[in-house]
């Protein structure tokens, strides 16, 4: 039913510089309480000329409460939807952890408070470290790193320090053509210089392959395991020892831990240095897309280069940073690590234990092999299972004449967030579903797969003029490429 | 506790669709000699009940900002969130929320960020910005890099009054890019603008300042920004955002990046991260930003949405050849930090910021009045301040600490020629009351 | 765009029920830490052996997160829209009133604490009597009541008891015709008679009609002023003195209190005892229907009847809760009050003050006589202005060829919650903006209204099949009231 | 503050429009002479950061759970709230959401609500339920108002176990109804099932019993309805619907209304109120009930939705005739308590039963190996009990107080005949180790 655009604001909703009138504030602030300090006379006139100028919007507070409440309405989110995003480890963000972060002992501290003051911080950071440590079967834990990328920087930096420290430049990176984006470029950041492994069919490591290139200039070879194809790779220990003999270290992409957590440790295989993506394995929020965290797990050779300050128990049991670390790599960011972050992570980890990290990687793993099982009459598995926590099929789009965005647009009308797309494979779907997805939402999930391979065949419309059900139709980015609009600006309309 | 609802019935179900006996099965493929022989040595798990009170009594081990009057900055701040922060950025909708990458599912994430940059870009006089970065301090080295692809030059020059934290993080980026770091001497606090042009050649990739500097104090960015260009480098501002509501804005001067910690809009203090990294830059820089970008796109039937853009920048895309390696980067805290700025607007930021420097200026004022006390430098602040003292720091701290007052930041961990200096920051939550009851701590001490 | 109903959830929601299955648990308890207590030997059999037959829905705990938030995704509210509701003023629920009732100062406080440690409590819930006294001109205040309704009952048996103890029984309750419902319904429940009294064409009370009703048995008149026509009786003083003549009282409801606030006192025209809704006036949230509040203000010769316990302040300076009041009517209800509500309203009363309150009903004042201004051309006004904070128009729905419902359910398409309809004039709407919405929402309310006459001329059935953007179309509420289905049972499908 | 949103310029042209030149002018109905002449004698507003100063230094004023461990209960209990509940339940779309007359957009608070009645139905083991009453003690009251539109009998038997509270806040209604409120007398803290019979007769109206009873104690409910019945009075059971966690429910016992507090399904304490008041009874009642009742609706295409029904029965269609006055009731505090059954469910309510039973009877049986202390009746007890001491109370409790516990209710207050007596709660919430602390503290004293 067609409605007046114009007077339906649940349909093109307005910016909020459209909603500002000159003067409105949605906050109350307090009169000052001390005497005016003369600006004119403290401060040069080219600083104060401009003063004001800044050009925020002007909004009362119940606008402001409709313009973003409206805004919520607008997005998927796992409190609503399905995001069986593979690689990305979408599970249920607890509210506990939630609940945690806002206590005013976690939220309100100030990075520069005595050391006395913030031990129970201090003590929860130690104490994580010491968890992902035990999980993954390494030395020593950094918090630092913001995210995955930051902490595949903050482990290649360690790495070059490493070869540094034994009077070697070793640049090149291998890593199977698998890997995640961010994989070469962190070594771009570190001038190092990414070379491709070939996978075999099944998504495994060609060992012929990395042997004929693994040389004294290798630095080390990045792995995530199991691969993005969902396969866990059985040659990691090979693998390390081909590394590890030409001198060079082997590091993990921790990504897609949440198929093996409490099964197999890195460390146990031959890993030398890991991250975490605490967004992805243990429960804390995408955010729209961050804050994450990207701890690194790194084994004893390379614990000297630990970036500072380093979370430490002294020996009266009191915990402190400790800057003193003098081949440490330096400072990766301000301050001690996502603080925020780490303090949900724990509360995850302490929840599920020892056994229920393992109870979930399992019905992770039953989960994507549930899946796989029940739609792979209707969509191909180049791969042959068990599958880990995901899996790769690859449909005949071609065939159906629909392209893979055809297909994901149409899955946003059935309520489901699109898998992974054309990441390894071109074309391909990368499915994984988690495990704190639901029987009935899982096999929804398999109906809607199934349902829409006859949409395919007998309206491939529906499919190419996808979305149907959202608030905007499908958006032209081409046109949005040409000539980005990245801002908006008065009297041009965006 | 696992957060899974699979009940043991249905997971024998599933087994029986899959075909095998087990979830062992499906672990066929981990070698056996590979797996972990015995249980994590971890805690068990634990109940929500028995989890609360676990946080709780860490939570409990730590002081914070409501307990004790906090006088503390050096790149933290305590500024007073507006219950709508809270309120509204952390909906579960936004929290639980996948980066963008599917546009029609995420208009409500894209649009914010898209108002968020153009937010950005009000705040600092610049024309783009992008959708965040992970802190202040990486941001920083961030736009060093991305100076670097604009020029064949090697050398920065960092204001000695950066952050030293921000100095420190950029070092280490640069050791990797060879890059060379020099520093700027300061006379009075402030960047020394004769050394700066002494020290600046046609060698020099950008010179970095921070506004205000890490003494608080406002540096003189018309001179800088004129004596770099005519050198051909590029201008680096890390910039406190709060500066806007009351100072001519970088842009004004000519900056060519402008980046900073966005922690003081609405994001709360937890310990010094998750912040916010912002940055912003002139046009020319579109195509080179690290990050997101959110811009503006039209469906089929015209109407307004938005999408990420110029993607092909990015890891994803560009692999080793992108602008940089962030990929998950501070989503929230660009959230927290829209609603701020939506909430505040133009005259709600005007007067944070003006209570700010009447506080700080006050608190200065009587501070100086002590005996045994002075303000340690004379050039113009904003809402920090460096004190010098005959007093024993440690003590003197200690013993505001003990009259529930947290009263500033000693300055000898970074600069060992400030054994006698602490750091006080007032911001606008800041009371007279509470000025007054540090003066008079200080003047006991 | 039709999509299969059966595979989107965005259209039909399963009840909570539908998404249970036996064993599943949104909650980890923790195992017990006592011995266990033989329940057998110390429970009656017959107690134990229907022992867990509650068939509570089981369900994990991200299905309820998104069982809840699907549910939140469907409900209008102000948070997200403009509630012209006349004699509900749904104004701002301003967000630092929740986190005021959050503060485990107040929300975690048991009612048997001892007084001592509950000082903070009551000396807010005395504050917030004192500022009501002070609003109302009134003697004294009682925060027991839960509602606007709970209110006038309580109101009613301080009247009864009153005449009561005067030795006289008065059973008569008069009240003008566009009395609101609880009015009667609470003469009712105190088992008084009400008697209409005709308004005139201008909703002010007709007193000649009032003159000639009231008699030695006339207990009190309950009065809305501004009455539900948004017309302020200026007669009120009058109407007043006749009461008192008659030895009856006068009874003041509150819920149209936003427009007079700080400018006229019901107590300084004669009003005897009145009731405010926390949840109209004082910003409290409306939750779906409740909880709210629904405090009384008394004259002096009504105080030695109020409910008891009453909070009071002792010489000490010490707040106490009074049991020792020997004509009290005794308790209302459980304990002392809505406090949660209560803390709510105090923090509005705080932020607005002496003269905030003042503005906000000039401003709604101001907003309703705009609107009106607006659409008067298009909206007949039987009753001529100016408003105060609301009024009515009847628009010709049967000449436009629609009904009441079909306008209201056509709003609804435009994101805009119906003004209150048919009452006190049948077929009327009721309008009241209130004072914080924004200039913006006020006029795009007005071009809706205006456009909704052209919709109905061009094309009534547009409005006649209306609503067609609420996820279920226009429900049957006649069949739905034949054979009414109030709760879900197994096996039969609601 | 004032949260308005309009400025002065645009007040200006508002007024314009309508053609006045103040507000003043529109004011003109109120005359001069009635006018309240001075500004209200109250503090002036203040800005929210000022008022949460302010709130926050009068909630430091109060104790609270959080600070000192809460054995009290006799109306009120300290159950564990599931995060859950607040993060959906207090969502702003629910918190500020209109009553659902207006159907098509209030799906949402429909559905919960209809959920809702039917968790009540099934924790009573009723067959209807309403949508909310204000709180347990006018629920009862609510309940006989209901039984009286069924019967031409006025007299009302009341259990003396049922809780003070609701016993006067019932007596208060029932004087204006000419009821007659006469009391069962009680066996060991038990309703005597054979006074009931002696009392019971064919003028009986109803019988209101409370299960567990005021002390904690099941009541025999079989023989309560049954003696009822046999006499043709109704039954009202006020009911603590955890009870249903472990015990067989009223309905299977044939009371025909039960009614209860729902605090105990995640409202917090907020020192007594807002609370909950249900109401289930037999099919019967369904015209009868009070409040808001949620019925199933359908729409031209056969969708499911919901609709309130039988809005005949209430005030604003049937005025004076309505089944009572009730209009706006506790909808927030029904959308928590369906939050917290739905996120229990079956079992985790049984747990939770489970636990309070345990743990009460641990206490219970510590407490009464000490000397000078005993549990004062010997019927069956779920999750309260009287201890009788030859300790002063009032000494007792503050000593506790001070040990940071708050042991119990003293039962003197209303029971004269119990001057040496005093309740004590233990919920699910309570450890051994707290429950130990309490037992050696009583020892002590
Ligand atoms: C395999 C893999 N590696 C690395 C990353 C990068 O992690 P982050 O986004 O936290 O920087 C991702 C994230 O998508 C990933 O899937
Ligand atoms: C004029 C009037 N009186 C009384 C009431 C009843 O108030 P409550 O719903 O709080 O019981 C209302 C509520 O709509 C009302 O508008």
């Amino acid at each position: 039913m067609a409605i007046d655009p114009s007077i339906n604001e649940s349909q093109e909703l307005p910016l909020i510089f459209e909603l500002s009138s000159p003067g409105n504030c949605a906050v109350s602030l307090p009169d000052s309480d001390v005497p005016e300090t003369d600006r004119a006379s403290c401060v040069p006139s080219d600083l104060l000329s401009g003063g004001g100028n800044n050009q925020l919007p002007e909004v009362g507070e119940l606008d402001v409460v409709r313009h973003y409440t409206r805004l919520a309405h607008r997005v998927f989110s796992i409190d609503e939807h399905i995001y069986p995003l593979g690689s990305c480890t979408m599970k249920y963000n607890p509210r506990i952890n939630e609940r945690a972060a806002a206590m005013p002992g976690f939220m309100n501290v100030h990075p520069h408070q005595n050391i006395a003051d913030v031990q129970g911080i201090l003590e929860l950071m130690y104490r994580t470290q010491r968890m992902l440590a035990e999980i993954s079967g390494l030395a020593d834990v950094t918090l630092q790193p913001a995210a995955g990328a930051h902490g595949e920087m903050t482990g290649l930096m360690m790495i070059n320090a490493y070869h540094r420290d034994r009077g070697c430049k070793r640049e090149v990176v291998l890593a199977p053509d698998s890997a995640h984006g961010t994989n070469p470029a962190s070594c771009t950041i570190c001038s190092m210089k990414s070379t491709k492994i070939r996978s075999r069919a099944d998504g495994r490591v060609d060992l012929d392959d990395l042997r004929s290139k693994v040389d004294e200039n290798t630095a080390a070879l990045m792995i995530t395991n199991p691969n993005t194809c969902g396969v866990f790779d059985d040659q990691i220990a090979d693998i390390a020892d081909i590394i590890h003999a030409a001198g060079a270290l082997l590091y993990y992409d921790g990504a897609n831990m949440n198929a093996t957590m409490g099964i197999i440790r890195p460390g146990d295989v031959g890993v030398d240095v890991m991250h975490f993506n605490t967004h992805k394995t243990f429960s804390t929020p995408h955010g729209g897309g961050g804050p994450g965290a990207g701890p690194v797990g790194v084994c004893d050779k390379l614990r000297p280069y630990l970036p500072r300050p380093h979370v430490v128990r002294n020996d009266a049991g009191d915990f402190d940073l400790n800057y003193n670390i003098p081949k440490s790599i330096g400072k990766v960011r301000s301050f001690y690590g996502q603080v925020g972050i780490i303090v949900r992570a724990y509360a995850y980890l302490r929840a599920l234990g020892r056994d229920g990290l393992r109870r979930a990687s399992e019905q992770a793993v039953l989960n994507a092999n549930y899946i796989a099982a029940k739609i792979k009459e209707h969509y191909p598995l180049p791969i042959p299972g068990p599958y880990a926590h995901e899996f790769i099929t690859v449909p005949d789009f071609e065939r159906m004449g629909i392209t893979e965005r055809d297909f994901a647009k149409r899955l946003i009308d059935h309520g489901i967030h699109p898998p992974t797309m054309s990441w390894p494979i071109m074309h391909c779907l990368m499915v994984e579903p988690t495990e704190t997805e639901s029987l009935r939402a899982l096999d929804r999930f398999c109906q809607v797969m199934i349902k829409m391979t006859d949409e395919a065949q007998s309206n491939p419309d529906l499919l190419r003029n996808a979305p149907h059900n959202t608030v905007v139709g499908r958006l032209d980015d081409v046109a949005a490429n040409r000539k980005p609009n990245v801002r908006w600006m008065a009297n041009s309309p965006a | 506790m696992d957060y899974t609802q699979i009940t043991g019935e249905q997971q024998q179900s599933m087994l029986k669709t899959i075909g095998v006996k087990s979830v062992e099965e499906l672990l066929a493929p981990i070698p056996d000699k590979q797996r972990l022989k015995d249980k994590l040595n971890l805690p068990v798990g634990c109940s929500e009940m028995e989890l609360l009170a676990d946080l709780e009594s860490l939570a409990a081990k730590n002081c914070h900002v409501g307990k004790r009057v906090c006088f503390l900055g050096c790149g933290a701040y305590d500024h007073f969130i507006p219950t709508l922060v809270d309120h509204l950025a952390m909906r579960g909708e936004f929290l639980t929320a996948y980066t963008p990458y599917q546009a029609e599912a995420s208009q409500g994430t894209l649009q914010a960020f898209y108002e968020f940059q153009t937010m950005i870009c009000q705040i600092t006089g610049m024309d783009i910005a992008n959708a965040s970065l992970y802190d202040g301090a990486t941001a920083v080295a961030e736009a060093v890099l991305m100076a670097g692809t604009c020029s064949k030059n090697h050398r920065v020059l960092v204001s000695q009054a950066c952050n030293p934290d921000t100095l420190e993080t950029l070092k280490t980026y640069a050791k990797e890019q060879s890059l060379e770091i020099d520093t700027v001497p300061l006379a009075d606090g402030q960047t020394d603008c004769d050394a700066l042009k002494a020290a600046v050649d046609n060698q020099t990739l950008a010179v970095v300042v921070q506004f205000p500097n890490f003494f608080g104090i406002l540096e003189q960015l018309q001179q800088i920004v004129d004596t770099a260009h005519n050198a051909g480098a590029q201008v680096i501002v890390s910039y406190d955002p709060v500066a806007a509501g009351m100072f001519t804005r970088p842009g004004e001067f000519g900056a060519d990046i402008v980046v900073g910690e966005g922690q003081p809009l609405g994001i709360p203090l937890q310990y010094g991260a998750p912040f916010l990294g912002f940055m912003a830059a002139k046009e020319s820089y579109l195509r080179k930003i690290p990050g997101r970008l959110v811009g503006v796109a039209k469906d089929k039937d015209d109407s307004r949405g938005f999408c990420l853009v110029l993607q092909t920048r990015e890891q994803h895309i560009k692999r080793e050849r992108a602008t940089s390696n962030v990929c998950t980067n501070q989503g929230l805290m660009a959230m927290r930090a829209a609603v701020y700025m939506a909430s505040m607007g133009r005259s709600g930021l005007a007067k944070v910021a003006e209570l700010c420097f009447d506080k700080s200026h006050y608190a200065a004022a009587e501070i100086a009045k002590l005996e045994g006390f002075s303000v340690r430098f004379k050039q113009p602040f904003f809402k920090e301040f460096v004190v010098q003292t005959n007093r024993n720091i440690p003590d003197l701290l200690a013993c505001c600490r003990e009259e529930g007052i947290d009263a500033g930041v000693p300055m000898h961990r970074w600069f060992t020629d400030m054994e006698d200096c602490f750091a006080i920051a007032v911001t606008e939550k800041r009371t007279k009351q509470e000025i007054d009851a540090l003066v008079t701590v200080l003047r006991k001490s």
